[in-house]
């Protein structure tokens, strides 16, 4: 039964992940590029965790743990250099 | 347990960062520092030389793991006469940049130990990833050291040098992958024995990795075709810098000399002597395009690193052949080159220095200070990097030429090396009548340009001192190289010294 | 390490935020996944360190009065995310995007504490149809979008009510 | 010994002068003269023995493998060369002296000649081949110096360019030559070799190292077609032509042919190739010679002519004229050397050198007049001079030579040599003393004795030998053109009249024919101004600018200073190289069993397809496609997540983020836009070579996969636990097995920072600073610098972040992580804070100083190394402690721990380091001021605005 | 059938593709982005030297039962550090010389021909 | 594991991915910058959040003990999602110069800090 819903659960997130590539690809701003891609790192996360039932493993925690963060980190930088310029003042 | 072979790595790893750390505000104490760990770090070549020149293979099993899991050091006499070369070389480049060049920027001391650090790792390593990482090692070292004081074409031209290398990295890790992925293996003397074992199925991956390998030290050692980033990088590298550049070719050099007797030499079955093919041509390429250069240039700077292609040109035809004789010649003419080449950049800084505005362009300029006392420094230098007598660089040419005389391209490598010859002494002797002797009728004003003391000359004239000594003692040097040159023949010996086990967990 | 100002008591200098603290410990158990001795003990040690390091950048601690309230505030924001996510999820499918009401308010605020604001907004924006926007210059107002507002002055309403009410208990 | 020391004496001396010119212009000549005397002194003591035939030699070696040794022999030729070059160099000192002017640098000049004078020496002494390369090219380099030595006149630069370019260039086909001479006899001995003869002349390579052995001889001494060297050289100083350009450099040509004779000779090749060029060279040089208005080119021209004649005489290989060479040698170098002088004298004098501007000098300068008429007559060859002599034996020799079955050819040519140099010689002393007075604006008269004395000496010999040769040179002559013949010599006798020969027939014919030659001077002269002159210099000239421009047009067309065009090359020999390795050795496809792709890892790889080519299709908008990038890292850390790889998953992400960041911050400066490149062919270049190099890699990458291999991974795998006390074997390998490794990556980093450092430090002082006062940014920025959310939520994250760098870093023995990333997590966890509140405030509230983070770090890590040093174990080696802690238990200490805290801190300290300097930039070129408060907002502040109430 | 080799092998070759395409651009900041490209190329060809394998990460444990091959991670690791620090130098070098010299172009132009004067 | 659990799970898991594909899918729905921030802000986090529950439970059923790592994923979310959004609002405001007069007055002196300098520069340390 978890399988199935595991092959869901890829299937969806799959499919969402490639919406989030149509937005990167199509903008049209450059912030809706931005929010594609922070949103792709959540998915990315939700990916590796279905990962992580399907092999049963826990050792990708800490990549969706630093996923997680890293994924905050690079969108505040982004958006900082389009608010400031400078992303550390 | 003998530790010296680290040592080499260790003393400038461990002065570097104390310079970095405690005494990068005070200059005087940094010099001191350095120019003490330096002249330690000859001594202990010298010790090392010594241990090495009996023939024995010294090695050291870092962490103490069993040699083909390990990483292993070994010394055997090249390696132990590179480092002489590179510590004689970097102590005397270091004198020099202390007469002011070392205040231009931040940091320069502890780069420099560190690309003294890489370049004898390098020397060092029997291993083919962590030959990988030395180069890293000494070449970002050098593009800190290239673009010391800045200046706008230095730094353009310092890009182009990283971009360059930084592709040559890509490849080289491609090619140390494919190597591993049909030896899965790492330890030069382990693939010594791996290569020659090889699946026939295989051995296309296992060429096509070794041979972009050859392609990467070539870059090093700024080989046709891909020999372009070495006359703007050497021109507009810090002259004491360009000087220690002088040897990071060789490094080339020696990695090519290292791999492909060792590992893709006698023993490597189908894989045997691969290089060679490649690398005369390329070698009899370049020789001949430096010479043209070195007719060609417009800058003194310029026509030094055409010079310098040049010698690496005739260095790796000479190493191309393969055979003992033309190895040993190639090692003298490399000890010789690499000191020549070092003299003629520091010769190029006092010009600059002294030029002020019109710099090292070969353009009538009014006379400057000392102009004499340059003039003849350029014209020993300049006897050196041209072979001319009475200079080691006659001597290694007689080698070289007498060497290759039963090679079937001897007529082409002696009729391109003498005519290159002819063609360099043209163009060093326009430069030089031009910058020294015409000078003297150009009258006009020079913008006072920068002082520096004696300590500039008296490392070039300790530069010259040991070619000299490398000219007077040419028999015993060219013993010393012959033993060298039967040792890498044989790599038997290196192999079974490193494969051993004993003392190792 | 952080600037030292004399002023402060010792257990100041070795516990600037015992809460932050007990926080570490409780997460560094989190991370272990597992309880051990040595665990635990290290937990400690992390946890009375990292606040000493970090204090710099915590000039003025954040006083939480009542820990009750706080703890029912949680379970509502909570409740209400879920809710909220419905109910996006239905704008989201099942609206025209042509039929949404979309538009921007401005939230007048009483809070005072950065804390406390900080906590505003990020409530606000996680909770139905609303994301806040923009804090105005003076930080006295909010800017927040609503996905699907009827009515401005009753979203403001709403939110002040039911969560600037309680955040400003909980810190005041 | 004392033979090496002749040798060695003036190298060493060459020094003295330039010492001495700081005492006075004497104390200089002196010590130079003295130096010269001291080594003829050393020579006369041998020349007992050598007139007795014995042949003093000595040897030491110096490069026994190449057979390059240091040994010098002195027979009859030696000395008679070795003798000529210190005796006259005596006088040419003296004669120096006086000669050069108040402001030329006198002690460099003796320095030069010095040298010379000790190559030269070494020259006609050596006894090694290979030795007497050396000095060889150490005469062709002295001589430039010397010919250049008044650097400031453009003739004098060039001339000495053209000789060191004709002369090296010799030297180094002699170069050649010689090697291939010592294979052909089995040694580079002198003496031995010339033992060979019969092996030397059936050897193949005899031909070949004769040619390349003439063409050093030949250009040396200036025979033709080599000649037009000697003329330019006459730019040097006077003294200088005389010794070098007249008596001996110029005859060390004659000397290395005379010095082969025994071996070389008596061959076809080697008698037409002499005798030929003799002849030509002979002819040509005398002609020109007779309308050369300048004296010195004059002289340089009648050089060439007798130098010819030598090159004719050693060619003709009978015993006779070798003896006829011989004494030519002899008595040309007297004569010459005198009249070069008294050239000199007469420059001096009248400051003109042109004989049209001369003429009646006869009353003026008596003294020189009489040495001119004296020793020209000699270079006339009439009698009783020495130089009549030496041309009876020539034409003697060359009325019996036939070339090419032509019994008369030789004999005709030379006696027409003979003719014209009659002529010249005589319009020499009648163009110059006689005839009508021309107006000089100086007063001539003779010049101080020192000055005429030298040329004195040398005309009194050439009376001497002319009148008692049997007694003067008998003697020497006969060692010495034994050594040439190398023993057997036919009976002869020195002696002005040997009855009626047909040789003293053709030399009256000669004298008679030249007189009335130049009593038709005007005529014959209007005639050759008809006829064309090419003058060589001009081609040379012209040659070389061909040359210098086409190399140019190559190098410097092929070195544009285009990176795209190096890198185009660089990739295309990647190209070449892999396909020609792959193709040219056998391959078989692998077995190996492939892994089916679920879902979950197509979609990624149509993500990271989408997003490369996206890359490159935006990458004109940097921001854009370097966001683009990162999303690419993101996806490869997720491969990396799937297939097994934790650690690189981590590092992938945290490096990725880190250097995302680094290049935003870089971004700033930079433009923002690319604009599109213009021309289409780099283009697609680019797209064929990207596509090559994609395919080529990717097909490798897949050859590799889809094979099986055998690795010593096992053993890592065995050994991890046991041997390095972790479960992470990716770790353990990292900071054990291969720490080596990591020990280099680590120095790697801190190198990065330190350059990043050094070169942001360079932007913000000096020149670069002042053009960057006025700099803006290039997009308009928003308000508020330091959002209020921000700083409160990362305040809230900065400890729980740190607490996971922590984490990450304890467990990384066992579990995925480790030093390295926990460093990037705790970096970026600071990034964060710094990014929130600035950094300048951040670095306030945290006081920590990077360079020491580095440095510390690399010490650290190098001294768990030295550590195990001291334990006596290699470098590095790890060490498992396992300690028992109070209520804790048994903890596992590695060394590989305190291994890893060095790695932490570095990595750290590097990124920070990185990221300080370049916000630091960041805030001086925008000139902003460092915030006091973490956020820009502060709510209670403007608590007091009233407000007006909302309903 | 779609394997993970050969989805890796496709991987590598575009992102060598579109590496060595804006590594020939003119400008500095295409380079460098094409130089990170290349390092990820290269770090996965390197990876992938040690053969796909899924679900058996090298951490030593009682139930797993196969691991993948440990080397190629270390070395890869040891390359994405390098890589790390060499992209990071080139970027503000590249800087350095764009503030120096107002221009990003990757080329040099070359020095202007000298007139020699009397052939020196 | 009891298949109750198993259920729950696969409930959770479901339920969770199909958040996350309704936030994929709002942005593209939605019309503009500003709505379609609420669909990633709210679905995918809650939709994550599901699936890190999905996860914990999961472990807790195969090895019995309880993997709390998920929840500090969650934590993380639902700190940084808000903050994210907020920025991206920002940064679209700072982009976006014509919104500055469709957005309502602060109703204070000064306006929305996007575009107003607040006074806090000025009692502000040197340049160093």
């Amino acid at each position: 039964m978890i399988h199935y819903a595991l092959l869901f659960g890829f299937c969806a997130v799959c499919v969402s992940l490639l919406v989030n590539l149509w937005r990167v690809v199509l903008g049209p701003t450059l912030m809706d590029r931005v929010l594609a891609v922070d949103t792709m790192v959540i998915n990315a996360i939700a990916l590796i965790i279905l990962v992580g039932i399907y092999q049963s493993t826990t050792i990708y925690f800490e990549s969706a743990l630093l996923f997680a963060m890293f994924g905050f980190i690079s969108t505040v930088a982004f958006c900082r250099f389009v608010l400031r310029g400078d992303v550390i003042e | 347990m003998s530790h010296w072979i680290i040592l080499p790595i260790l003393l400038p790893a461990i002065t570097a960062p104390l310079l970095a750390l405690a005494v990068r505000h005070d200059i005087v104490l940094a010099r001191t520092f350095s120019l003490a760990s330096s002249l330690l770090m000859l001594m202990l070549a010298l010790f090392l030389l010594s241990q090495a020149s009996d023939g024995t293979i010294l090695k050291y099993h870092l962490g103490n793991w069993p040699a083909p899991f390990g990483i292993v050091l070994a010394l055997d006499r090249l390696s132990a006469m590179m480092l002489l070369l590179n510590a004689l070389l970097g102590l005397l480049v270091l004198l020099y940049a202390m007469g002011g060049w070392d205040k231009r920027g931040l940091h320069f001391h502890p780069m420099f130990q560190f690309l003294l650090m890489g370049i004898n790792g390098a020397f060092l390593t029997g291993d083919l990833f962590n030959l990988f990482v030395f180069f890293e090692v000494l070449l970002i070292a050098s593009y800190g050291l290239m673009v010391h004081g800045g200046g706008a074409l230095r730094l353009r031209s310092g890009v182009q040098y990283v971009v360059i290398n930084l592709i040559g990295s890509s490849i080289f890790l491609i090619a140390v992958g494919l190597i591993y992925s049909v030896t899965g293996t790492l330890n030069m003397a382990d693939l010594a024995l791996k290569v020659a074992a090889v699946q026939p199925g295989d051995q296309a991956l296992l060429h096509t990795g070794a041979l972009l390998l050859l392609l990467v030290f070539c870059i090093k050692a700024a080989l046709v075709p891909v020999q372009f980033w070495l006359p703007a990088t050497y021109a507009n590298a810090p002259a004491p810098i360009a000087a220690l550049f002088a040897i990071m070719t060789k490094v080339g050099a020696y990695a090519i000399i290292r791999v492909y007797t060792l590992i893709f030499g006698a023993s490597a079955g189908a894989e045997s002597w691969i290089a060679g093919s490649w690398l005369v041509p390329a070698a009899l390429v370049t020789l001949a395009l430096g010479a043209m250069g070195v007719l060609a240039a417009r800058s003194l700077g310029q026509l030094v690193s055409f010079a310098v292609i040049m010698s690496m040109g005739t260095l790796l035809t000479a190493v191309g052949l393969f055979t003992p004789q033309s190895m040993s010649a190639a090692l003298y003419y490399l000890l010789h080159s690499t000191l020549a080449a070092g003299a003629m950049f520091l010769v190029v800084d006092l010009v600059v220095q002294r030029r002020a505005q019109h710099g090292d362009l070969l353009q009538p300029a009014p006379s400057f200070a000392q102009i004499s006392l340059i003039g003849g420094c350029f014209f020993v230098a300049a006897i050196a990097m041209t072979g001319m007598p009475p200079l080691s660089g006659f001597i290694a040419k007689l080698q070289i030429l007498n060497s290759v005389r039963h090679a079937d391209a001897a007529v082409w490598i002696w009729a391109l090396l003498l005519t290159g010859s002819l063609l360099s002494i043209l163009g060093f002797a326009r430069a030089g009548s031009l910058l020294f002797w015409k000078s003297t009728a150009v009258n006009g004003e020079l913008k006072p340009g920068r002082r520096s003391g004696t300590l500039p000359l008296v490392a070039l004239g300790l530069v010259f001192g040991s070619l000299l000594l490398l000219t007077i003692f040419a028999g015993p040097v060219n013993h010393y190289l012959e033993q060298t040159a039967a040792q890498l023949f044989a790599p038997q010996g290196y192999i079974d010294a490193v494969l051993a086990t004993e003392g190792v967990r | 390490m952080s600037a030292a100002k004399d002023n402060r008591t010792l257990a100041q200098r070795w516990l600037p935020h015992p809460l932050m603290t007990l926080a570490m410990v409780v997460l560094w158990m989190f991370l272990q996944n597992s309880f051990t001795i040595d665990g635990l003990i290290m937990g400690l040690l992390l946890g009375v360190l990292i606040p000493i390091i970090t204090s710099g950048f915590w000039p003025d601690r954040p006083a939480i009065r009542s820990h009750r309230k706080a703890l029912s505030f949680l379970m509502l924001v909570a409740w209400d995310v879920v809710v909220s996510n419905i109910v996006v999820a239905r704008l989201i499918l099942f609206r025209r995007a042509s039929t949404l009401r979309t538009r921007w308010v401005s939230v007048p605020l009483e809070l005072e504490s950065p804390e406390a604001i900080a906590l505003l907004s990020s409530t606000i924006t996680m909770t139905p149809g609303t994301v806040s926007a923009d804090i105005s210059a003076d930080g006295r107002n909010l800017l927040v979008h609503c996905l699907d507002a009827p009515d401005a002055e009753d979203a403001v309403l709403q939110m002040k009510r039911r969560y600037e009410a309680r955040i400003k208990e909980i810190f005041q | 010994m004392n033979l090496a020391l002749i040798v060695i004496l003036p190298f060493l001396g060459a020094v003295l002068p330039s010492l001495m010119i700081r005492v006075g212009r004497n104390a200089s000549a002196i010590a130079t003269a003295s130096i010269t005397l001291l080594t003829l002194a050393l020579l006369l003591t041998h020349v007992p023995a050598v007139l007795r035939g014995e042949i003093p030699a000595i040897s030491w070696q110096w490069l026994p493998a190449l057979g390059l040794n240091v040994s010098f022999y002195l027979d009859g030729l030696g000395l008679l060369f070795a003798g000529l070059i210190l005796g006259i160099g005596l006088l040419i000192t003296i004669y120096a002296r006086f000669y050069l002017a108040k402001k030329d640098p006198m002690g460099t000049f003796y320095s030069y000649l010095l040298l010379f004078q000790g190559a030269m020496v070494g020259i006609v002494l050596s006894d090694n081949i290979l030795l007497l390369l050396i000095f060889w090219e150490l005469t062709s380099l002295s001589s430039f110096l010397l010919i250049g030595y008044w650097r400031h006149l453009p003739e004098g630069r060039q001339g000495a360019r053209m000789a060191l370019v004709v002369t090296g260039g010799g030297g180094l086909a002699l170069i050649a030559g010689m090697l291939l001479l010592g294979q052909a006899a089995g040694s580079y001995e002198l003496q031995q070799i010339l033992q060979q003869r019969e092996l030397i002349q059936s050897s193949p390579l005899y031909l070949p190292a004769l040619l390349l052995i003439l063409i050093g001889c030949f250009t040396k001494s200036a025979q033709f077609p080599f000649h037009f060297w000697l003329p330019h050289a006459m730019a040097a100083p006077t003294p200088v032509s005389a010794y070098l350009h007249s008596a001996t450099m110029v005859k060390a040509g004659v000397f290395l042919m005379a010095r082969l004779w025994p071996v070389m000779s008596g061959t076809d090749a080697w008698f037409y190739l002499l005798v030929t060029t003799g002849l030509v060279t002979m002819v040509i040089g005398s002609f020109i010679a007779l309308f050369k208005d300048d004296l010195k080119g004059l002289l340089a021209f009648s050089t060439v002519s007798h130098l010819g004649l030598m090159t004719l005489l050693l060619g003709l290989s009978t015993p006779m004229a070798a003896v006829a060479a011989v004494f030519h040698i002899l008595n040309h170098a007297t004569f010459k050397a005198s009249l070069f002088m008294n050239a000199g004298i007469i420059d001096h004098e009248t400051g003109t050198r042109d004989i049209k501007r001369l003429g009646g000098l006869l009353m003026l300068m008596p003294i020189s007049a009489t040495l001119a008429m004296v020793t020209a007559a000699s270079m006339a060859g009439l009698a009783p001079f020495n130089g009549f002599l030496s041309k009876e034996l020539m034409l003697e020799a060359a009325f019996h030579a036939e070339w090419a079955g032509n019994p008369w050819l030789i004999a005709l040519l030379a006696t027409f040599a003979a003719l014209l140099s009659v002529a010249y010689s005589f319009r020499y002393i009648v163009h110059v003393f006689f005839g009508r007075r021309r107006d000089l604006d100086s007063h001539p008269h003779d010049p101080p004795a020192g000055m005429w004395l030298p040329p004195a000496l040398l005309a009194l010999l050439v009376v001497l030998i002319g009148l008692f040769p049997e007694t003067m040179a008998g003697q020497l002559v006969r060692v010495a053109a034994g050594a040439v013949t190398g023993g057997q010599l036919p009976e002869f006798h020195l002696a002005l009249w040997h009855g009626l020969t047909p040789a003293l027939g053709l030399s009256l014919l000669a004298t008679i024919g030249g007189l009335l030659l130049l009593a038709n001077y005007a005529r014959v002269r209007h005639w050759w101004q008809a006829g064309p002159h090419p003058e060589a210099k001009i081609l040379f000239d012209g040659g070389q600018q061909l040359l210098i421009t086409g190399c140019q047009r190559l190098v410097m067309g092929i070195h544009n200073g285009s990176l795209q065009r190096y890198i185009a090359a660089l990739l295309a020999a990647a190209l070449v190289l892999g396909v020609a390795a792959f193709f040219s050795s056998n391959y078989s496809s692998g077995q190996r069993p492939l892994l089916p792709a679920g879902p979950a890892m197509v979609v990624p790889w149509l993500l990271l397809i989408g997003c490369t080519l996206a890359a490159v299709v935006f990458h004109r908008q940097r921001f854009v496609s370097l966001m683009i990038i990162g999303v690419n890292g993101l996806i490869v850390s997720l491969g990396f997540v799937y297939l097994s790889a934790p650690d690189l998953a981590l590092t992938q992400i945290s490096v990725e983020v880190v250097t995302v960041i680094l290049m935003l911050l870089a971004l700033y400066f930079l433009p923002k836009q690319t604009p599109r490149a213009a021309s289409i062919l780099p283009r697609m270049r680019g797209v064929v070579l990207a596509l090559g190099g994609g395919i080529g890699v990717g097909a490798l990458s897949w050859a590799v996969m889809t094979r099986d291999f055998s690795t010593l991974s096992g053993y890592y795998l065995e050994q991890a636990k046991p041997g390095g006390g972790g479960n992470n074997v990716v770790n353990v390998i990292l900071v054990d097995f291969r720490g080596f490794d990591t020990f280099g990556e680590i120095i790697v980093l801190g190198i990065a920072a330190l350059a990043i450092v050094a070169l942001l430090d360079g932007a913000l002082r000096g020149r670069i600073h002042k053009s960057l006062e006025n700099w803006q940014a290039d997009e308009p920025t928003s308000a508020d610098r330091h959002p209020l959310i921000m700083v409160v939520a990362t305040r809230l994250m900065l400890p729980m972040a740190l607490m996971v760098g922590a984490y990450i870093f304890l467990r990384g023995h066992n579990m995925p992580g480790g030093g390295f990333i926990a460093g990037l997590v705790v970096s970026i966890a600071l990034i964060m804070q710094y990014m929130a509140s600035g950094f300048g405030w951040a670095a306030r509230q945290v006081k920590v100083d990077y360079h020491a983070m580095i440095g510390i770090g690399v010490l650290i890590a190098a001294a768990t190394g030295i550590a195990s040093m001291v334990l006596d174990h290699p470098f590095l080696t790890s060490k498992t402690e396992y300690v028992a802690l109070p209520l804790i238990g048994k903890v596992g200490l590695a060394s590989a721990m305190a291994f890893d805290t060095g790695v932490f801190l570095t990595v750290v300290g590097a990124v920070m380091l990185a990221l300080a300097a370049l916000s630091r930039m960041g805030h001086r070129l925008a000139h902003l001021p460092v915030n006091r408060r973490p956020m820009d907002i502060n709510p209670r502040a403007s608590n007091a605005t009233p407000r007006q109430e909302k309903r | 059938m779609l394997t993970m080799e050969l989805l890796v092998a496709t991987t590598i070759g575009t992102l060598t593709t579109a590496a060595i395409y804006l590594l020939q651009r003119a400008r500095t900041f295409p380079v460098i982005l094409g130089l990170a490209l290349l390092s990820y190329a290269t770090n996965v060809f390197l990876f992938a030297m040690g053969r796909l394998t899924i679900n058996a990460p090298p951490l030593i444990s009682a139930d797993a039962s196969r691991y993948t091959d440990p080397l190629p991670q270390a070395l890869v690791l040891t390359a994405i550090v390098i890589s790390f620090g060499m992209t990071a130098v080139i970027v503000v070098m590249a800087l350095r010389a764009w503030l120096e010299s107002g221009n990003d172009h990757v080329d040099l132009e070359s020095q202007p021909n000298i007139d020699e004067g009397d052939g020196e | 594991m009891n298949p109750l659990l198993e259920l729950l799970v696969s409930l959770l898991i479901v339920l969770g991915s199909i958040f996350v594909l309704v936030g994929s899918v709002g942005l593209i729905k939605l019309p503009d910058l500003m709505s379609r921030l609420h669909a990633p802000t709210k679905a995918t986090t809650l939709g994550l959040g599901g699936v890190l529950l999905a996860s914990m439970l999961y472990f807790l059923g195969t090895s019995g003990e309880l993997s709390i790592h998920e929840l500090l994923i969650t934590l993380f979310l639902f700190i940084t999602a808000p903050v994210t959004a907020h920025f991206i609002a920002k940064a679209h405001m700072h982009k976006q110069q014509q919104l500055r007069k469709q957005l309502p007055p602060t109703g204070s002196g000064k306006g929305w800090s996007t575009y107003d300098q607040p006074d806090q520069e000025a009692d502000d340390g040197s340049n160093n």
